[in-house]
């Protein structure tokens, strides 16, 4: 690791940079062209963000504040979490222990250095934590193994079953530090009774683990409390996921980012409402004007990102997509299925509800939604099974009319990179020009932006679609 | 006196090294062919001539390399990984890790003072720490391999490489080529992108000083330098040989050892 | 006596499993350790692990499965493809690791440009990641599911008193693997690395009875020979990590005579050794405790200690001096582990090394030989 | 209406010129370190056969990895497209494409109106692109059009399995080294590099007519062996290098942008 980054903590610098600019957001114009001469590379971040008003600066404010949490924990008299994006927070929150998302702090860092995640990168694979794993989590994980970062004191993750190499990090991570570790395991199927009952149980010897950890117990009105944010969420989750269906769709593409992110980072908590409401707003209005969420006004293609989307340096995937005319129609980590969601209705097994009744009832609530978070809902299993990712993908893209779709991974990920070939024949057969991306995520290292974006390009000219 | 010598088949040379006593007499590079018996017998021929000695007074000879088990005269073999600890400690006896990079393979190891390898970690994932990755790039660049370190030095602005593959890197290469990028930003990309692979590797090894590098990609400055950089340590420099050599050399005192070790 | 192992470890449709059909019966294919054979002993059919030896190309591997998946799977889809396992009559595919589990879709999808090739029987196992209770009732209504399926569909029913047969059989072997592993610690004895490998791999995939019938006969004979030979003075390796079936590691290892291989943890090899399953009560139970609770592969997440634990039984009983930690390339389970292991061995001063190979015929021979040599020189 | 099609590749550049869907002119060459100097000199060449000069031509389409470095292109193509619209006017019959040029290997779908329908390169980590075989020519010493009568004379089966140029060529090293004959190794090296393109081929599925297109079609040993491995037969163009087809089909897509009609169906 190259000196100069061993100086700094990881989680402070990442802080900083968000904490000024979201700081950024309230000085004159003036101010920010005299601030953009100093970050020439961050102003890929800032500028998108900025442009988008409200939205915009409320998350920039919300990445600051979940970061902010997570320096101060201690402070606090709060545990730190680490945990994994498929997994929602609220029961974190509710037990008073601060999450650290590996997966969002590697985006983050990707977004916002010149040099991405590399060095932390290559740190984990210097202390032996192999190269061909997934890098989202290899980036930050990187950096809490060289104790580059406000220490975590155990590790909750929520893969086993679904991503192996997801589930593998976490408990290398736990063995390495030497902290305690609990995961929650997905049988293949979803909808089952038996898969249900597993779920509960699974739940309920997590939040054992956790109490036991934070040294709190679960307080039923605490829970409430989160539960009846949650559901608030979901709701306007429906409206915006049902402007969404519109053409031309009135939200611009890196709303989709700011759904997800959001979510994985206060599900349940009200930063994440007060985002959503801007959203809404915003787009009610032009949904109302019959507007596209799109720059140039003009929407030329509908791309549905089967996987997930792109995070190396700033945000110029969603800005490239919206500098072309093309809209973004979410990705397998948008989607929420609450049971009353719109498009929910064309995987009704896949859905969850939230019953606030009692204790028992809001615990089984939280099993089930989390067992329906992004990847943990459709690619537990069998690609072509009931409600798995074939299903889910051909029923989003219908939903949504997606003109094509879009597959982007890491190199590390096994479990798509085991079916995603068997996968895009069978989309293709069904009508959707399929891109497969052979880059890496996380890690431009892999394959450089430019290169990502010529193929991209290529494919939208040969299929014939723009 | 006791004439050694060692010979090192490696996948893009052959080194031959004749000493006596510990001391260098002669030595000679040589591109290794598709017959590696020709290629050692005729760097062995001309380190024999260097030296005006005759074959018949070389009392053991060992053999080290990929090819080692090819070369006809070899008295014995041993690894390369031993070797070039040897070597390192003889070039420099207050070497401690040595990073040796040849055509086909990257090593760090952390050797003891007699040049004894304590622990060894080899590149297995992925080709592009490997000098053969260099001399790739190298060739789309139209540069010389011996050029392509000093690229660095010129370089004001190094081009980043999709740097965990050489075939990826290679077409970044080229792309950087027709978009009309400076050659020696490009060069320095490509040095800059083996050294943080290697860096990964020895790290890894937890290095001690003094840290040196061996193999042929020890002649390229600008890998040197960056590793020097990542690593935070000079990579002290030998005076006494070339140290593509290293290997041959380890082979040859490893055969006084042998010998020494015999009376 | 050991050639009959060797011969079953040789190919993939050993002469065996020949035999066995041509008397009528069905055999079913599985790939992994956690697959209990004792269901399809009781069933009249032959479980026999699948394995990828003897691939020469992976046209078909890599037309399903991406490019950054281990081999293995990738190899087991190619024989696939190439009606190499067409002895089979059915076959069980687990979720070991990503890649293993993928093995289900791609070999079905495989199934439409190559008809035939996916047999009629083809069930997904759902082996759950954790032992705790809700773990194991999963795994063990699994393994009910796993019986009803066999029997429905192969028209044999599968009884209580058939499965403690079965148990009691499979404990036969596990009890005299666990003799050859004493026999192996001890200096005297003439087993090689290599041999014992083929001996326990061929369990895998040779007829139960005929199997534990001669791994008595050939341990007798090994015991007899004891005590013949001075003590073996050659350091003594144990080799971890990835799914390994081919002798050709462990041969290579052996090769010049410098050491030899006393102890493996591998995938096929001798994992369960001595550790019986309860006969009494039910047997589903005990098979689900039997298989869960040992954790003998990364794939149970968060049971290192527990692993380590066992590699450090084996490293003290087999008196081992050094080990090689090898992984397939693209296995982060074992990958990782494999640095977690070396940490912790090379503490209680154990020498390791770790390899990253591809899977399958030892096409990487000078790379690994290379590195081999350099640690033999290194722990002499 | 005279167009020309350019394709500026890794290892070679390539021009055509042709008039109302017949050729004039072709040529090949090595690239030159500027892509701009390929460009210009290899039409140039092409030019001079057909005794015509530049103001002659009404359009002319860039392709391959130089393409935004031809100074002179009216419009740039991908290589997918002109691929298979080259293909495809030898013979309409043709479903399958598989080119192998220097820096990927792709496989290329057609419809029945010779669409481009499904397309897939050579997956990271592949061996399968023609520098794969110049390196491993220059490491057996020998010349990389030899390559194929070379491996004809193979008299055993060897295998290199490793997907990635740099550790099959440590392959190579150890085999040579083991005292392999060089016929067997070339021949395996064949086999290696058709197997890969096969599975790419497989993995967007193959359909009956294949050809093959590429500067590594001209070497007999892949051809043979990716015969072999395909399970359908493969065709080689009739008549026509097939290293420039990529720059027919650039060709073909300038008189389609000049005429602002496809060319499709054109008699030869
Ligand atoms: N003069 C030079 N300057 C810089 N690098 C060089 C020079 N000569 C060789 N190299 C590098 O050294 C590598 C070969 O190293 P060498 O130790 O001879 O390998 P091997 O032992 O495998 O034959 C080449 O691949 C190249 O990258
Ligand atoms: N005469 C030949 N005989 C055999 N192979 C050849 C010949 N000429 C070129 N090749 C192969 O074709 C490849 C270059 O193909 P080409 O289509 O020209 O690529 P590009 O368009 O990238 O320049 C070379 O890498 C080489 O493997
Ligand atoms: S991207 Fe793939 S490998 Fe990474 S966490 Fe997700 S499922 Fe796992
Ligand atoms: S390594 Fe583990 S998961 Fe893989 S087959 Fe073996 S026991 Fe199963
Ligand atoms: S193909 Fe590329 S990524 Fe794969 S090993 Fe070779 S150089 Fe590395």
């Amino acid at each position: 690791m190259r000196p100069e980054v061993r100086a700094y903590p990881f989680d402070w610098m990442l802080w900083a940079a968000l904490e000024h600019g979201s700081r950024a957001a309230d000085g004159t114009p003036g101010e920010l062209r005299h601030l953009y001469r100093y970050i020439p590379y961050f102003r890929g971040v800032l500028d998108p963000l900025l442009r988008e008003g409200e939205p915009g600066i409320l998350f920039i404010k919300l990445l600051s504040r979940y970061l902010r949490n997570i320096l101060d924990a201690h402070r606090d008299g709060k545990k730190r979490a680490a945990t994994t994006f498929c997994f929602l927070p609220g029961l974190l929150y509710a037990l008073d222990v601060v999450p650290i998302t590996l997966e969002i702090m590697s985006a983050l860092g990707g977004l916002t250095w010149k040099r991405g995640m590399y060095d932390y990168l290559d740190y984990g694979c210097e202390v032996g934590f192999t190269e061909t794993s997934c890098s989202s989590q290899r980036g930050a994980l990187g950096a809490y193994l060289a104790g580059l970062a406000e220490p975590i004191d155990f590790v909750v993750c929520d893969s086993p079953g679904v991503c192996d190499t997801n589930a593998n990090a976490f408990a290398f991570a736990a063995e390495y530090l030497g902290i305690p570790f609990y995961h929650l395991n997905y049988p293949q199927v979803i909808g089952e009774d038996r898969s249900q009952t597993y779920h509960r149980e699974d739940y309920k010897a997590l939040i054992a683990f956790v109490e036991e950890q934070s040294g709190r117990t679960l307080e039923e009105e605490r829970l409430r409390e989160i539960l009846a944010e949650a559901e608030k969420q979901d709701g306007l989750l429906a409206d915006l996921e049902d402007m969404h269906t519109l053409v031309p769709t009135p939200l611009p593409p890196i709303y989709n980012l700011f759904i997800y992110a959001g979510r994985f980072l206060f599900s349940g908590m009200p930063a994440y409402t007060e985002l959503l409401e801007a959203m809404h707003a915003r787009t009610r209005a032009r949904a109302a004007a019959g507007k596209s969420g799109l720059r140039s006004g003009r929407e030329k293609l509908r791309a549905f990102m089967c996987y997930i989307d792109h995070y190396t340096l700033n945000l110029r995937f969603w800005d490239w997509l919206d500098e072309r005319g093309i809209a973004h129609m979410g990705s397998i980590l948008s989607r929420t299925f609450r049971d009353y969601h719109g498009y929910a209705g064309a995987l009704p097994e896949a859905t969850y509800t939230l019953d606030l009744a009692d204790r028992d009832t809001m615990i089984d609530s939280l099993a089930q939604m989390n067992a329906r978070s992004p990847m943990v809902r459709s690619i537990r299993g069998p690609y072509d099974q009931p409600n798995m990712w074939l299903d889910e993908t051909l029923a989003m893209a219908r939903v949504f009319r997606a003109d094509c779709l879009i597959y982007n991974g890491t190199p590390g990920c096994r479990n798509t990179w085991g079916m995603v070939k068997p996968f895009a024949r069978e989309t293709e057969a069904s009508g959707y020009p399929t891109h497969i991306m052979n880059d890496d995520a996380f890690d431009d290292r892999v394959e450089s932006w430019e290169a990502t974006a010529e193929r991209l390009e290529e494919f939208f000219a040969v299929r014939g679609l723009l | 006196m006791t004439l050694t010598a060692g010979c090192d088949v490696g996948s893009l040379t052959t080194k031959v090294v004749l000493m006596r006593r510990r001391r260098l007499l002669a030595a000679r590079v040589i591109k290794s062919r598709v017959n590696p018996q020709a290629a050692a017998d005729q760097a062995l021929q001309q380190t024999l001539n260097d030296a005006g000695v005759a074959r018949g007074e070389v009392v053991l000879c060992i053999g080290t390399g990929y090819g080692r088990e090819r070369i006809p005269f070899v008295d014995d073999t041993r690894s390369e990984v031993a070797c070039h600890g040897r070597g390192a400690a003889w070039l420099l006896p207050s070497a401690r890790t040595v990073i040796d990079i040849g055509g086909q393979d990257c090593k760090a190891m952390r050797i003891d003072a007699q040049g004894r390898v304590e622990k060894f970690l080899t590149n297995d994932k992925c080709a592009s720490g490997t000098g053969r990755f260099l001399e790739v790039m190298a060739s789309v660049l139209g540069v010389d391999i011996a050029a392509l370190g000093d690229l660095s030095r010129a370089s004001r602005a190094p081009v980043r490489l999709a740097s965990t593959c050489t075939v990826w890197a290679q077409a970044d290469v080229i792309k950087h080529l027709n978009a009309g990028l400076p050659v020696e930003d490009i060069g320095a990309g490509v040095n800059a992108a083996m050294a943080h692979r290697v860096a990964i590797l020895v790290n890894a090894v937890k290095p001690e000083r003094d840290v040196v590098m061996t193999g042929g990609v020890a002649k390229n400055a600008g890998v040197r330098a960056t590793l020097e950089k990542l690593l935070t340590r000079r990579v002290r420099k030998f005076r006494k040989a070339d140290p593509q050599l290293a290997g041959a050399i380890g082979a040859a005192l490893l055969a006084e050892d042998n010998l020494k070790a015999r009376i | 006596m050991t050639n009959i192992f060797q011969e079953a470890a040789a190919t993939v449709a050993n002469p065996s499993i020949e035999a066995w059909k041509k008397a009528g019966r069905k055999v079913v294919g599985y790939t992994c350790s956690y697959v209990p054979g004792e269901i399809f002993q009781a069933a009249g059919i032959l479980p026999v692990r699948l394995r990828g030896i003897g691939t020469t190309s992976l046209q078909i591997g890599d037309a399903f499965f991406g490019p950054y998946i281990c081999s293995f799977p990738k190899c087991l889809l190619q024989l696939a493809g190439e009606g190499r396992f067409d002895f089979l009559h059915g076959a069980v595919i687990t979720p070991g690791c990503d890649s293993m589990r993928r093995l289900d879709e791609c070999w079905r999808k495989a199934g439409d440009d190559h008809p035939g090739i996916v047999p009629d029987f083809f069930y997904y196992f759902d082996v759950p990641h954790k032992t705790e209770p809700h773990g194991l009732a999963w795994f063990e209504e699994e393994i009910r599911r796993l019986i009803d399926a066999v029997a429905t569909h192969f028209g044999t029913p599968i009884t209580t008193a058939g499965l403690r047969d079965a148990i009691a059989l499979f404990n036969r072997g596990r009890r005299l693997l666990a003799r050859m592993e004493i026999l192996r610690a001890a200096d005297d004895n003439d087993i090689s690395g290599t041999e014992a490998f083929a001996a326990t791999v061929a369990g895998t995939v040779m007829p139960r009875e005929d199997y534990t019938e001669a791994l008595a006969h050939w341990l007798d004979e090994v015991e007899a020979r004891q005590g013949e030979r001075p003590p073996d003075k050659r350091k003594r390796l144990m080799v971890l990590g990835s799914i390994s079936d081919d002798m050709d590691l462990i041969q290579m290892i052996e090769a010049d005579g410098r050491v030899v291989v006393a102890a493996e943890n591998l995938c096929f090899g001798v994992r369960f050794a001595g550790h019986d399953i309860d006969t009494d009560g039910d047997p589903v139970a005990a098979l689900a405790r039997g298989y869960l609770e040992r954790s003998i592969c990364p794939r149970m997440f968060g049971q290192y200690r527990q692993r380590l634990a066992a590699v450090l039984e084996t490293v003290a009983n087999a008196r081992i001096d050094a080990v090689v930690l090898q992984n397939i390339r693209f296995c982060d389970l074992h990958g990782s582990e494999n640095s977690l292991f070396e940490r912790d061995l090379e503490a209680r001063g154990i020498p390791c090394l770790q390899i990253e190979r591809e899977y399958g015929p030892l096409v990487e021979k000078g790379r690994i030989r290379m590195r081999l040599d350099a640690f033999l020189e290194q722990i002499e | 209406m005279r167009v020309a099609g350019c394709d500026v590749g890794s290892l070679t550049a390539k021009a055509v010129i042709m008039q109302d869907a017949a050729v004039l002119s072709q040529a090949v060459m090595r690239v030159r370190p500027r892509p701009a100097d390929s460009a210009e000199a290899v039409l140039q060449q092409a030019l001079e056969q057909a005794s015509l000069d530049r103001g002659d031509l009404a359009y002319c389409m860039g392709t391959g990895y130089g393409k935004d470095q031809i100074p002179f292109a009216d419009g740039v193509s991908s290589e997918i497209a002109c691929h298979a619209r080259g293909a495809w006017w030898h013979a309409p019959t043709t479903r399958t494409v598989i080119d192998i040029g220097g820096q990927d290997a792709k496989a290329i779908r057609l419809d029945g109106d010779g669409r481009v329908v499904r397309y897939a390169y050579n997956d990271k980590c592949a061996s399968g692109t023609g520098r794969f075989l110049e390196i491993m020519a220059q490491a057996l010493e020998v010349e990389l059009e030899d390559m194929g009568t070379v491996g004809a004379g193979a008299a055993e089966t060897l295998t290199i399995s490793n997907q990635c140029v740099i550790f099959a060529e440590t392959e190579v090293v150890s085999l040579v080294n083991e005292g392999r004959a060089v016929p067997d190794i070339v021949d395996a090296l064949h086999r290696a590099m058709a197997n890969r393109v096969a599975a790419l081929a497989r993995g967007i599925g193959i359909e009956a007519e294949v050809v093959m297109t590429g500067g590594v079609a001209k070497n007999s040993g892949v051809f043979a062996a990716l015969a072999a491995g395909l399970g359908s037969e493969l065709k080689a163009l009739a008549g026509f290098d097939p290293q420039v087809n990529g720059a027919l089909g650039a060709a073909l897509l300038a008189a389609e942008a000049v005429s602002g009609k496809s060319p499709l169906g054109a008699e030869k």
